[in-house]
């Protein structure tokens, strides 16, 4: 099937990622492209607007790298440590600069699904009574056409790109994850192009040996980056943990302008890319966040049908 | 070992929180202070307790605490894994939740939260995470627990910002809206804070049942915003139990992040 | 977690299935489950719905053996072989005596969706210029908040009984399935009771063991059937094939109201229930049913993390 | 081994149908006889295109001709096997179908289908299966292909029902309809009949562009309800080479159900 989408990260961002674009790097607190994150800034985009479920710390320094005019998001902290403070300096206070849009997190899914689906709106049963719909004019209500009363609805989101991490493609872009699988697959086919960055590139026969383990096919799929500990700190099921040292280790960073701007300087600008940093977090560091024991699935039989 | 006659008030906190899950079948899990509350419920009152994580977990059996609201220990040996599309519409709104178990910035007599900004939403003197899933958990889920610290900031008359609803304008108020606009919930029906523990009498107004040993009344009236309805028969909340106290320091918060 | 779901299909059927009930047996053309089917006819239940995308041999037969008064569907036929002459016989002509309530395939998985979720209405962008809406009054126009034009709307349809077959489940009724999916999750979620009929019992280490193939939790589980064979003639992925001659043989068969009953008598009314029918076939029969090869999936880390 | 010279008007329908697909990529196969269609195309001249069912199958690869819409052979092999949701609200109405392959019982000038009746809906004639999932095809899928026998009672003035839509009452009604409402499809393209192949003309008619081998205009016009319109070009379509049909006799379609 047609030619390899294998990329460099490099070559991917600078392929498909363009100023002012809407930009969705999704992963509910497991596989976060944080590399992805890195190359963006690496390459200076800029008037990015960057939506995301939970902005997470990779949302953080990209808006202290100064990638981003506007977040579009339905949680916004640094998740068991606190606030996001590079987000917070610009969102605080009369010079706010940065734009938030915000929903719940049903409404920030369901967004993504109008737009994978090509549905005008997407209607839930949330923002009842709450100051959501007061504050954001795009949560608009809706009746039923049975006469049975009035629910929510969500504009689509369509990103220009959705990156996501994964733990395996096949040089096509055929996506298998497992764990938590968040909304990955919504941001995807509502996405003009996708990236998909991967812990390991394998066969296409290792693909489709469990169709049903695909989330996302290479039809949609731009590029094909391949970048084991891509996503760390956060995590990859089965490879490693999240390494909540980083976490902690933020807040105290990015309370301080001039600490951030440094840690950019050391741990962004001042590398290559991904292999680079993987070398510079060091093996032992690494190592310990590998999983306690394997826990295999098994295996399921599909059969062959001649 | 561990001494139960030594316990800080976060402890107690989260052990009578722990304890309100008795006899519960499933729960929405929220970030933070519920998340210690709930997985002490299920190694104690509550084993048979589903725990439900909005990152897309029925039926989680944590082998540690979770560091947040998602993390590779919830997926391991849980039921099912599955998209946030489908936890959200067919476990959460198709009604399958007992407990939606919330932490709150701000709460107001009628179990109202807000936990998006202090002051202004255009200009805020602190913008706080926002809703998550807390808006629609607060709506579907049958009832909501709520576990926060009190303090005149967070226990306040009037909240800067309605996130989740809760009993309105008070209980007739709020049982007339969710009939006609057909909400699956029920609203609060417990709030443990570090001081007692509050359930909502027939007006939907939150009362003071128990005071946690060694709190007073002067302490619970310093650190809430408008005068607290005490029950008639208020209770002693019973300490922590030396079990209990062993659970939280040594297996879920070794590093005390929250038991402090 | 709790007690054994485990029951006979006897006592799951006489326990859970109402006369006038709205029942689903779903499964796109892959995991129907013919037992339960059979079981409503021996059991006598009467003045059904039922509502199915594609009501297929086993409705034909549950159809003419009476216990339906009503189908809700989207495609009826005999599946490469042609039409359902049973239901035919009751729809066609001025003594149609089955009532009919007409979907597009997307159209009834939207339906099963909405009930699943709780909503008033699915919108999707199907039924323009078609005369679906004219003969179906419940397919309605609704017009998107922001103003950028017109879907349409189907109602929830929130069954009864679900019952679906599956390769496995867990005492407690926690259900996975690989192969063709259909909307049997959707339709479960959406019913108010639900029986599981499975080909395997298996540990519930097993599930656990791989959480992301799970379709169905036992928390909506009612009782667990375990039935070998419980699908034929159709089909279970990894297990056996469709049994294209039973299809075939049916046309005839169904053609021919006295051969009908003749069949009813001698595979249905005859029998104490699937074993006795899997005997019947007999062993060469379902030998030849086999898949030619095995197809593992191969197995994948979930990893431990204490 | 086989003979090209001899070959049946169902065979030269499918291998037409089946070389109308060469240079397209995705295509959503229709039960039936689209079925055998796009699997020969698959073999022959579309080795890359990727094949959908609607059961829930996406870049299927079947070892041997599907049974039915449905079968455990597009399943194993797979590059994706999903939920029909899925499949329904992602691949076809998120505008990722190129093209979707239809059978029809009824068709008019304008290529508007049906499927569901003969006579009056409530009192049919005939009750025919009904949509599936043609009525979405029609309307999402870039583009339509269809493929049927030529009949006066197929091809008709006047459809009894219309199941799927094609180009309403011409092209130019079609296409302000199709923009007003917002439909990704460009409705149909292409009719493979057993006696030829009709392209749609600027007026969003039916126009027969080539005739199969044997098959005569008198043919054509006593199998068709109303004066086709016919290519100034018309060409001879090509006979089935040896490799088509031995593809379809051999390993196809041994059994003779579409072939003969």
């Amino acid at each position: 099937m047609g030619t390899s989408k294998v990329a460099s990260m490099h070559d991917a961002v600078a392929a498909l990622v363009r100023d002012g674009d809407t930009v969705a790097i999704e992963g509910f607190t497991h596989l976060i492209s944080f590399s992805a994150g890195h190359e963006i800034i690496r390459q200076g985009r800029h008037d990015l607007t960057l939506a995301r479920l939970t902005p997470d710390v990779i949302y953080d320094q990209m808006v202290a790298a100064g990638v981003a005019r506007k977040i579009i998001f339905s949680w916004l902290g640094n998740p068991g440590v606190g606030g996001l403070n590079a987000i917070r300096r610009v969102t605080e206070g009369p010079s706010a600069s940065l734009e938030l849009e915000e929903y719940s997190h049903f409404g920030m899914v369901a967004r993504y699904t109008a737009g994978a689906a090509n549905l005008p709106f997407f209607p839930i049963r949330s923002y009842f009574e709450t100051d959501l719909p007061v504050v954001n004019p795009l949560i608009r209500p809706i009746e039923s056409p049975y006469g049975d009363g009035t629910v929510y609805a969500v504009p689509p989101l369509k990103p220009d790109v959705t990156i996501v991490h994964a733990q395996r493609a096949d040089a096509n872009g055929d996506t298998q994850a497992w764990g938590l699988l968040g909304c990955q697959k919504e941001a995807a086919f509502a996405a003009e192009r996708v990236i998909v960055v991967v812990e390991e590139l394998v066969e296409e026969a290792v693909i489709r040996a469990d169709p049903n383990r695909t989330i996302i096919p290479g039809l949609i799929v731009d590029a094909v980056v391949v970048e084991p500990w891509g996503a760390h700190p956060s995590y990859v099921q089965g490879a490693y943990d999240r390494d909540n040292r980083f976490y902690i280790d933020w807040d105290p960073i990015s309370r301080d302008p001039a600490a951030t701007d440094a840690w950019l300087a050391e741990w962004v600008h001042g590398l290559g890319g991904r292999a680079d940093y993987v070398e510079k977090l060091g093996a032992e560091r690494l190592a310990g966040l590998r999983p306690s024991a394997p826990a295999p699935s098994g295996s399921v039989d599909y059969g062959e049908y001649r | 070992m561990t001494d139960p006659a030594a316990f800080t008030k976060s402890e107690m906190m989260i052990a009578a929180a722990a304890r309100e899950l008795a006899g519960q079948r499933v729960c929405f899990v929220g970030v933070g202070l519920p998340n210690i509350a709930v997985n002490l419920a299920k190694r104690t009152v509550a084993p048979d307790l589903e725990l439900v994580y909005e990152a897309g977990v029925f039926g989680a059996r944590p082998a540690r605490l979770p560091l947040s609201i998602g993390d590779p220990t919830i997926v391991s040996g849980a039921t099912a894994a599955m998209s946030m599309f489908e936890l959200f519409a067919f476990y959460l709104q198709g009604g399958l939740v007992d407990v939606g178990f919330l932490g709150a910035a701000q709460i107001d007599r009628f179990g109202n939260i807000n936990t998006t900004v202090i002051g202004d939403y255009a200009n805020p003197s602190t913008r706080l995470p926002g809703s998550g899933g807390a808006c629609e958990i607060a709506i579907n889920a049958r009832q909501i627990f709520v576990i926060m610290r009190q303090s005149k900031r967070s226990f306040v008359g009037k909240i800067d910002f309605r996130t989740s609803p809760g009993n309105l304008g008070g209980a007739a108020n709020a049982e007339r809206i969710r009939r006609e606009q057909g909400w699956l919930g029920r609203g609060p029906s417990v709030v443990v804070t570090d001081l007692g523990i509050y359930h909502f009498d027939d007006d939907g107004e939150m009362r003071l049942d128990s005071l946690h040993p060694g709190a007073t009344l002067e302490a619970v009236r310093d650190t809430i915003g408008w005068e607290p309805r005490i029950s008639p028969d208020l209770a002693v909340t019973p300490a922590p139990t030396g079990p209990e106290l062993e659970l939280m320091r040594v297996e879920l918060d070794p590093g005390g992040t929250y038991i402090r």
